[in-house]
């Protein structure tokens, strides 16, 4: 085993431990951070895949924004504090596991490389080592992508108008 | 053609004429009593029409003898269903038969028409029945002077329209809505086997025209066939039911709910006889079909007999004389079953005078002891014989004249009637040599002949004989009705004791005319089923024994009949046993509406509509499906229960099935 | 290559993200689970990108993007939702129904 | 007018209508900015709205009119240039423009005096228009995100309202988790192409051989019809449709009803028919979904009381219909799918305008029975809603029927007879809520003399029942030009990859002259 | 000009009538609708004489309508205003102008409430009718068939008795099941052909020229027109929205649908079900199914009819005896048995419709359709008590008035290829007379024992209006069909022909 595989499975383990773990905790407060980990582990995960700009950008934005983004929305209605679980009962956790394992069964089917296309051209890698880490996203970014890319700042724009149209106390 | 022929078509147009004239004039309000002048044109219309019918039927019958013709003389009006292959002709006929037919119904009608102006003149009704009865006529001419089925059809069906109408002439009783009602529908039953033979007959011959038919009939159809067997039979159901022959007889006693007059004139002299005139006219069918045959013959002599046990034990004046009808009847269809269609005519004519003779006979008992009854108020019913009694002494004319319509019916010669009744039975005898089974047929003629004699002396025993019973006050105001009343009474009885002359047979050295007269109608049946010659003696023997048996009816009943007993009416006991037996006239109706009627109603109203149609296929079926799409609707949106858990379980199970679709 | 067992770990994410859907009643959590969903969907184009070129990492920078927006409307969502019932519970949020 | 999307010119001018419409879309966040306190304020920003969707239109006409067409090229195509694109876009203006003149009255009597609902109007137009022109999953699904985003708030723009939180609520938390079913799906799709764009995606299906792909393709495909699934509010992903339209303001509602629910079918098609038209797995799905959708919508709609629910579960019913359209195939489907949805707009707008105009307080509670004597008492408005529930029903004489009719017609020569069949089953059964309706206005007496006072429709709630109304008898009778309008549109997603470009120009000029 | 203009002048004229009746003041309103309805019969009239009885479509009236760009093939689908009448649709056309005055003149003093809507909508239904049987393209034929459902739907629901909303609310929901399944066959049907032909066209001649050969897809289409007129003829089992419907119309209501809404079903299955499919509709299983259906309508509804205790309602359950008749003699299939069915047809309309008149007069009066509310009222109402018995008597087919003409020649015509079915069908004249002389009993004779009604008017002048030209029809049928028939007989010989093309097995039709 590699030690690309090694550090692989290691995070891989801990993505998964930490999913697991914030679908299971009972305080939302935990949750939150087990899923903290699994971002971390998928940012550590991401890097492995050859997707080191991505990476930093999950690390930032996921981890450092969003998440905090939860951890204060949780705080601001004061759900930290240890109350009844939110958790269904025997029924629920039933459900879930039959629905969610027959759902994984069902998409493992699908997300098996053999039947991945063939590689349009090069490889991540070597547009890596072309273009650089950051370039090879960027330049394609800018140019194919560009009008995802303005769309996507309108659908910021959209989303800081509804918030603020939502959650401000007086318009 | 002579000129008078030309107009056939007055005759039924006359009395349709009287018939609009007079219903408009019915329809005027108010309609209670109706003013004297209006009265007197209802009657000038009323009679007129019919009078001149009558004069024209005889100048056009004496023209159309003048002329000679050999065949039937047709005269087509318009054409009336052309369809393809099917041509039906709006055309009259005129041939022996329907000559006869023509003077009959003409020559009955006016007399009983004359006679209603009397019986009828205080009614509040008098223009519409006039009117009623004006179209009868219309229709009855129709029927017998139609060329065709359909044609003959429509009087056929006319006629009992009009009875319908008249039998609930006072529609205000329920009892007299019934009997129409009765009428309509028994005679409705009949028609359809009309109609079904005239499906069969255009089906086989692709005609309905009587000539072509008659003529086609012994080439296009194997004798004794089953075709022709069908057809005859299927006309036969229709005259069971217009004749009132078993087992379709039990609407005509019931008839008697109509005012006497209409008795006389459609329940005993024309309409019920449209049977055995259809019998006659498809003489040719019946020739070819010895089956149909036995049977229209079995079924008359079996009716003739029943009919005739009935009569026996009733009360009321008119229903002894309306199952006397029936029995006759059923003696005419003994005579054109055993193929003596002249003999079985000849018995329709006189009886025709006759029974209309009775019945006038009766009306005039009728309208007086209603006219006394009404006189003191007295709520008693006028027609039940033992109300009445003795009154020979205050009717003396209506009494005479209805013994000699008593001896004729009797067949006591020389009476019309013993010619025409001893005709039927010598003839139905003649053919016990075929087969066995018609000497039976005789012997019920001959048995019914001994209990017309019995019940008819019966009747003339208690209403004419014996004390009163009208009772004390009344008894004074009894007395013979207007001249128009009697004076149709009179007519009528001459033509009762003269009538036989007709048709003198050669055992009486006559000359048979009227056998002779309708030969060109009946040759091709007579051909092809000649008559059998029954050797001189054994007629002479029939003959004595006929007359023995009417004697001795009349004088059992003249010896056993105790008129002195009887009480009236309202307290007479109930009768018992075998009588009993006889005065509910077999138990017939009752059984009629045990095993038919209620069953119908009943599985129309509770089985059809409330269980198949309310319950199965409205219930369950449409209303069922709505109601069920509401409850899966209902049960729907039980499942949208508002819980974002249960939705995301639903979701996620969506999901799953459509990747297992995805990827089977 | 990993491409195998990346999109594995990336299909157990996300039923487990789906799972945590199914088993939690707090509007929050459930809002996180959807998130571990989206990462799921992330792990699976960066690891489709390695071999497959740059789309699927584009693709994740704006599934962030797509993130970000949703985490701001739907908390403020959220909030609102919590000053009418006090509570964001599943199961105390049914005044829609039937 | 064939577009060079390498040069950023041309880009500019493919995307104008996109670019417009944004631009306005920052000049009315500025008038909100300074103006917000008012109806007068409120009623500019309409205005403005509508001049923004004016000015769109008319940038969508101009590119319409010179049949502008993208040149083939190395670039991938993000927004696809063709009639398809151009109709609908006009549909989702239309119904976005129909919806602003419906909001007038409403926001102010309702007191929501919110001048940025109208700029999320703008957004969530936006988010449609990529939607129905994207021509890359990226692009879709960046535009669902827009459109959705801008309509949770919508939803809940009515903060005093619980019922309106709820359905902002879940909405959101719903629509956030079926996002993540379709993002995955485009994961997978990627996976099994290495494309995102559509019609490279097609491409790359037939030189697969068709079965290029496999497994992945098939599952992903399958995540992707479930993420459009639930924005059409499909059978079983319908669950939030009748809560969230229950709970939103009634303008909102219908703006959800006619242009999200067009979009998304409007996407739908765009990938069905250019990125899948080789891929046979999903005939079977939309066939189930379609079943499912006619059936269970219209069932339970028969068990509602209240006019919006019933509305809510028409609506489910309807996209069971459309879905019939989707199953018929891109190539027949769309342009059914165009005049249907030219139709449904037109009626459940209407529909809606009315409720709008009889409730309160979020028009919940207005039940069909309140609706009672309303012919005599507003002849006019009732004779509007009767026509609006007969379109619906699908009867002769109206858009409706001329819609189902096209619809039918599309399945039938499809070889979908079955399909055929349970539309106008369960149409009939449709009859079983929508005639009440009617009935309670025409044959059923007042329940009381001043059971109708309050209801009162402004000015411009008029013009939108008119319009509605005027619409669907016009095309009802005369569908001629809005018939070859679909069907050019519907050219637009045809499954052509080795279709030179040119030809698609040739018929719609061909179809220009024949106007 | 009176030949190319005069049906499009039928369809248009009432709906432009019925816009003017709506803007009108509300007192003209009856006035208004009477004089536009005798002004459409007006109209209607002439084609008595220019009608040239020779067979094949007359008086067409053709033009584009809409064309619908489809799909693959390129070539569109095309429907056309395409209108026409032949024998058959003829006097269906006539019965139809003739009724209508009749019911807006009877409709005056029945209705008081809305009434510029009620006669604005009897006229769109004249439109609608008309429309059904003049058209010639099946999707226009299809557009009218369901556009005269919504005035039939309001007039019932609005000025209808108790139970108006539930019988609205059937009829209509029943009439669009069986329609919208037709509909779909329609478009099976077009495209099927357009395929074979390359030309997509709801045009009726080219359908008809070009079917054949559909193969087991076959059954399916005719499954689904048959339920379409099926349920409007009504057959037994799909009769029950009638009795609903007819009971809770208003009396012009109730006269319209028996009179011609009815008729729209055999017109169907004499125009479009049996000419399109007749392998299957004379396949064995399928042409003894509707004869069985037929005779069962026939006894069963006369059966029914007989323990109604609403007059109204044995009207209704008689009428599914009498459409009984009508299919019988339309799958009889012979010259006798088309032309009995198609004057039945008119018979029905003459003899029901003065039925239900009487029955609203009386109603008016009363306020009670009971039979058991009535009894005896001959002796108070003479005239309505005559003409009532005497339209009783043309419906249970006395000879004489029209509906022995027609019955007897269904019979005649089926007793050839149907001997047996004949003669069953041949005891509804029984039942017939059953129910309605029992009924007839019930209400104007008996004792008059209910003293509300020994103050009941008789009939005013205006409803003698109404029912005499009735009546008049009643006596001219029955006794001189011919002109009738004669107008009729190419295109019964065509259908005959077109459904059983002639040869070796068309002996029966010889003529």
């Amino acid at each position: 085993m590699t030690l690309t595989q090694i550090v692989f499975w290691t995070f891989s383990a801990l993505a998964v431990l930490g999913a697991a773990m914030c679908i299971t905790r009972r305080s939302p407060v935990a949750s939150a951070l087990w899923l903290v980990q699994t971002l971390f582990a998928l940012a550590a995960l991401f890097v492995v895949l050859d997707a080191q700009f991505v990476a930093v950008l999950q690390v930032l934005v996921y981890a450092g924004a969003i998440m905090v983004l939860f951890l204060f929305v949780i705080m601001l209605l004061n759900l930290g504090r240890p109350g009844p679980s939110d958790l269904k009962g025997p029924v629920g956790l039933a459900v879930a596991t039959l629905l969610g394992g027959l759902l994984f069964f069902q998409l493992l089917r699908g997300a098996t490389p053999s039947a991945a296309g063939t590689p349009a051209g090069d490889t991540m890698a070597q547009l890596q080592q072309e273009q650089g880490i950051v370039g090879a996203v960027a330049r394609p970014l800018f140019s194919q992508y560009l009008i995802p890319f303005e769309i996507t700042s309108v659908l910021l724009l959209a989303a800081i108008v509804g918030a603020v149209v939502l959650a401000k106390r007086k318009l | 053609m002579p000129g008078a022929l030309q107009l056939l078509w007055l005759v039924p147009a006359l009395p349709l004429a009287g018939f609009v004239a007079n219903g408009l004039l019915a329809l005027r309000r108010p309609p209670a009593p109706p003013a004297p002048p209006a009265r007197r044109a209802v009657s000038i219309i009323g009679v007129g029409v019919l009078l001149a019918a009558l004069a024209l039927s005889v100048a056009i019958v004496l023209a159309f003898q003048r002329a000679g013709a050999a065949g039937p003389l047709v005269f087509p009006y318009w054409e009336w269903l052309p369809v393809g292959d099917l041509h039906v002709t709006v055309a009259l006929e005129l041939d022996q038969l329907s000559a006869v037919m023509l003077l009959v119904v003409t020559g009955v009608s006016s007399l009983i028409h004359l006679f209603s102006v009397g019986y009828m003149g205080e009614d509040p009704g008098y223009a519409r029945y006039f009117a009623y009865l004006n179209l009868f006529v219309f229709f009855m001419l129709v029927l017998v002077l139609g060329a065709s089925f359909p044609v003959m059809f429509v009087g056929w069906e006319g006629v009992g329209l009009c009875s319908y109408l008249l039998i609930g002439f006072w529609f205000n009783e329920r009892i007299n809505a019934d009997a129409g009602k009765k009428a309509f529908l028994v005679n409705r039953i009949g028609d359809v086997g009309f109609l079904v033979a005239m499906l069969l007959i255009f089906a086989h011959m692709g005609s309905l025209d009587f000539q072509p038919v008659f003529a086609q009939a012994p080439k296009l159809l194997a004798p004794g066939g089953a075709a022709i067997t069908a057809i005859t039979l299927f006309l036969f159901l229709g005259c069971t039911g217009k004749s009132a022959q078993i087992p379709l007889y039990t609407w005509l006693p019931d008839a008697m709910q109509g005012p006497t007059p209409v008795s006389a004139l459609i329940h005993a002299a024309t309409m019920v006889t449209a049977g055995v005139y259809l019998v006659a006219r498809c003489n040719v069918l019946y020739a070819l079909a010895p089956v149909a045959s036995a049977v229209v013959a079995g079924i008359g002599a079996l009716t003739a007999f029943f009919a005739a046990t009935i009569a026996l034990k009733q009360w009321d004046i008119k229903r002894v004389l309306a199952y006397s009808t029936v029995s006759q009847l059923g003696y005419m269809f003994l005579g054109v079953g055993s193929g003596a269609y002249a003999a079985g005519i000849f018995h329709l004519v006189t009886h025709a005078f006759f029974k209309a003779l009775l019945f006038l006979g009766s009306g005039s008992v009728i309208h007086a002891l209603h006219r006394a009854y009404h006189a003191t108020h007295s709520h008693e019913d006028a027609q039940d014989m033992r109300n009445m009694g003795g009154l020979a002494r205050h009717l003396p004319w209506t009494s005479k004249l209805m013994w000699v319509a008593t001896l004729a019916l009797a067949g006591i010669p020389p009476f019309a009637g013993f010619f025409s009744k001893d005709a039927i039975l010598s003839a139905a005898f003649s053919l016990g040599d075929v087969h066995p089974l018609w000497y039976v047929y005789w012997l019920l003629g001959l048995l019914a002949a001994l209990l017309t004699a019995f019940y008819m002396t019966r009747l003339m025993l208690y209403t004419f004989h014996g004390p009163n019973r009208t009772g004390e006050r009344e008894s004074a105001h009894l007395h013979e009705g207007p001249w128009v009343m009697t004076g149709p009474l009179v007519v009528l009885g001459a033509l009762s004791v003269a009538g036989g002359a007709l048709n003198v047979p050669a055992l009486f050295r006559g000359h048979a005319w009227l056998e002779h007269w309708l030969e060109p109608v009946t040759a091709v049946a007579t051909r092809l089923r000649p008559a059998i010659e029954v050797p001189l003696g054994t007629e002479w023997t029939l003959v004595i024994a006929a007359v023995a048996v009417a004697a001795l009816g009349i004088f059992a009943a003249l010896r056993l009949l105790r008129p002195e007993e009887l009480v009236p009416a309202r307290l007479a006991p109930a009768e018992r046993g075998f009588a009993r037996l006889l005065w509910k006239k077999w138990y017939v109706d009752e059984i009629y509406d045990f095993l038919l009627v209620r069953p119908l109603v009943w599985l129309s109203r509770e089985v059809l509509w409330k269980t198949i149609d309310l319950g199965l296929i409205d219930g369950a079926g449409v209303n069922g499906a709505a109601r069920l799409s509401q409850v899966l609707g209902w049960v729907g949106s039980r499942l949208q229960t508002g819980q974002l858990g249960f939705y995301v379980v639903l979701f996620v199970g969506g999901v799953l099935a459509v990747l297992w679709t995805a990827v089977r | 290559m990993l491409l195998g067992p990346s999109l594995g770990v990336s299909a157990v994410l996300f039923a487990l993200g789906v799972a945590g859907v199914l088993l939690r009643r707090n509007a929050i959590v459930i809002f996180m689970c959807v998130e571990l969903m989206l990462n799921a969907a992330n792990l699976a184009f960066v690891a489709l990108a390695q071999s497959l070129g740059v789309a699927g990492q584009i693709f994740v920078f704006f599934v962030m993007a797509v993130a970000a927006a949703e985490a701001a409307v739907g908390l403020a969502i959220i909030l609102a939702i919590y000053r009418h019932k006090q509570t964001v519970d599943l199961q105390n949020i049914n005044l829609l129904k039937g | 007018m064939i577009l060079d999307l390498s040069s950023s010119r041309d880009l500019l001018l493919a995307l104008l209508p996109e670019l417009v419409l944004t631009g306005w879309s920052l000049v009315l966040l500025l008038v909100v900015a300074w103006r917000h306190r008012t109806v007068g304020d409120l009623r500019l920003t309409g205005w403005v709205t509508l001049a923004a969707l004016g000015s769109t239109a008319a940038a969508v006409w101009w590119l319409w009119w010179h049949t502008a067409r993208a040149a083939p090229g190395p670039v991938p195509v993000m927004v696809a240039v063709d009639d398809f694109r151009f109709v609908t876009d006009w549909l989702f203006l239309g119904a976005a423009a129909l919806t602003v003149l419906l909001s007038f009255d409403y926001l102010e009597r309702e007191e929501l005096l919110v001048p940025e609902y109208h700029v999320l109007i703008v957004f969530a137009t936006l988010g449609m228009m990529l939607m129905g022109g994207g021509e890359d999953l990226m692009v879709i699904f960046l535009g669902l995100e827009l459109l959705s985003v801008a309509v949770y708030v919508l939803a809940g723009i009515n903060r005093e309202s619980a019922s309106g939180a709820e359905a902002a609520f879940k909405y959101f938390l719903l629509g956030a988790f079926a996002s993540g079913f379709l993002l995955y799906g485009i994961a997978l799709v990627y996976g099994a192409t290495g494309t995102t764009g559509l019609r490279a995606i097609g491409a790359q299906i037939g030189a697969g051989g068709g079965g290029g792909g496999g497994t992945m393709l098939a599952i992903g495909l399958a995540l992707l019809l479930i993420g459009f699934g639930f924005k059409i509010a499909a059978v079983p992903f319908h669950t939030w449709a009748p809560d969230v339209y229950d709970g939103s303001p009634t303008p909102v509602t219908a703006y959800m009803a006619s242009g999200v629910k067009a979009a998304a079918f409007a996407a739908l098609f765009r990938v069905l028919g250019e990125a899948f038209p080789a891929v046979a797995a999903w005939h079977q799905i939309v066939w189930w979904l379609a079943v499912a959708t006619m059936v269970v919508g219209n069932l339970i709609a028969l068990a509602q009381r209240t006019v919006k629910r019933m509305l809510a579960y028409s609506s489910v019913a309807h996209a069971g219909y459309l879905l019939v359209a989707v199953a018929a195939g891109p190539e027949p489907g769309s342009a059914a799918f165009l005049f249907y949805l030219v139709a449904y707009t037109l009626m459940t707008l209407g529909a809606f305008a009315l409720l709008a105009a009889k409730g309160r307080h979020g028009e919940r509670d207005v039940l069909i029975d309140d609706l009672a004597g309303l012919a005599t008492r507003h002849p006019w408005l009732a004779f509007a809603l009767a026509v609006c529930m007969l379109s619906l029903l699908g009867f002769p004489g109206t858009a409706g029927f001329i819609g189902k009719w096209y619809i039918l017609a599309a399945a039938t020569s499809a070889g979908q007879g079955v399909l055929a069949t349970v539309l106008v089953l369960t149409s009939v059964i449709s009859a079983g809520y929508y005639l009440p309706v009617i009935m309670a206005m025409y044959m059923k007496p007042e329940p009381f003399a001043e059971a109708h006072v309050g209801m009162r429709l402004g000015r411009l709630g008029y013009a939108v029942v008119m319009v509605s109304v005027a619409g669907l008898l016009f095309f009802g009778v005369r569908p001629n030009r809005l018939l070859d309008l679909a069907h050019t549109g519907g050219v637009g997603v045809q499954p052509a990859p080795g279709v030179p470009p040119a030809a698609p120009a040739v018929t719609a000029a061909h179809a220009r002259t024949a106007r | 000009m009176y030949a190319r203009w005069v049906l499009t002048a039928l369809l248009a004229w009432p709906a432009v009538a019925a816009a003017a009746i709506l803007i009108a003041p509300p007192r003209w309103a009856k006035h208004l609708g009477f004089a536009a309805s005798l002004i459409e019969f007006a109209i209607s009239v002439p084609l008595w004489w220019t009608f040239v009885p020779s067979g094949g479509m007359q008086f067409v009236c053709d033009a584009p309508w809409i064309q619908v760009p489809l799909f693959e093939t390129g070539a569109p689908w095309s429907i056309r205003y395409s209108v026409g009448v032949d024998g058959i649709s003829l006097f269906m056309v006539l019965l139809t102008t003739l009724l209508v005055p009749l019911s807006v003149l009877g409709s005056y003093s029945y209705i008081t409430t809305r009434e510029r809507a009620y006669y604005a909508l009897l006229l769109v239904l004249t439109s609608g009718m008309i429309g059904v049987f003049v058209a010639l393209d099946l999707f226009l034929f299809y557009v009218m068939w369901e556009v005269m459902l919504i005035p039939m739907y309001f007039i019932i629901g609005v000025w209808g008795g108790e139970n108006r909303l539930y019988a609205a609310i059937k009829f209509f929901i029943y009439t669009m099941f069986g329609s919208l399944l037709m509909l779909v066959a329609i478009l099976v049907l077009v495209y099927l052909v357009g395929q074979r032909t390359g030309v997509f066209s709801f045009d009726y001649f080219h359908l008809m020229r070009n079917l054949g050969g559909l193969g087991p897809l076959a059954f399916w289409l005719f499954a689904a027109f048959f339920l379409a007129f099926a349920i409007k003829v009504p057959m037994f089992p799909f009769h029950t929205w009638l009795p609903d419907a007819h009971v809770e119309a208003p009396t012009a209501g109730s006269v319209i649908l028996a009179g011609i809404l009815l008729k729209m079903g055999t017109y169907g299955f004499l125009r479009f079900a049996m000419p399109f499919f007749p392998a299957v509709a004379l396949a064995p299983p399928v042409a003894t199914g509707v004869v069985v259906l037929s005779l069962v309508g026939i006894l069963y509804g006369g059966l029914v009819a007989m323990v109604q205790p609403d007059f109204k309602k044995l009207i209704a359950y008689s009428s599914v005896a009498h459409l009984g008749f009508v299919m019988l003699g339309i799958w009889a299939l012979t010259l006798q048995s088309v032309q009995g069915a198609l004057l039945v047809m008119i018979n029905h309309g003459i003899s029901t419709g003065a039925l239900f008149f009487l029955v609203g007069m009386i109603y008016e009066r009363r306020h009670s359709r009971l039979i058991a509310a009535y009894g005896g009222i001959a002796r108070v109402v003479p005239l309505f008590a005559a003409i009532l018995t005497f339209v009783s008597l043309s419906s249970i087919g006395l000879p004489g008035t029209n509906g022995f003409v027609g019955e007897f020649l269904v019979l005649v015509g089926a007793f050839r290829t149907h001997p047996v079915a004949a003669g069953i069908a041949a005891t509804g004249v029984i039942v017939a007379a059953a129910y309605l002389l029992w009924a007839l009993q019930r209400v104007i004779f008996n004792p008059l024992d209910k003293p509300e009604n020994e103050k009941l008017l008789d009939l005013t002048p205006r409803e003698l209006a109404v029912l005499l030209p009735l009546v008049a029809c009643i006596v001219w049928i029955g006794v001189y069909p011919k002109p009738i028939l004669d107008r009729m007989e190419p295109a019964a010989r065509q259908f005959i022909e077109s459904v059983r093309p002639p040869g070796p097995t068309a002996t029966a039709l010889a003529p």
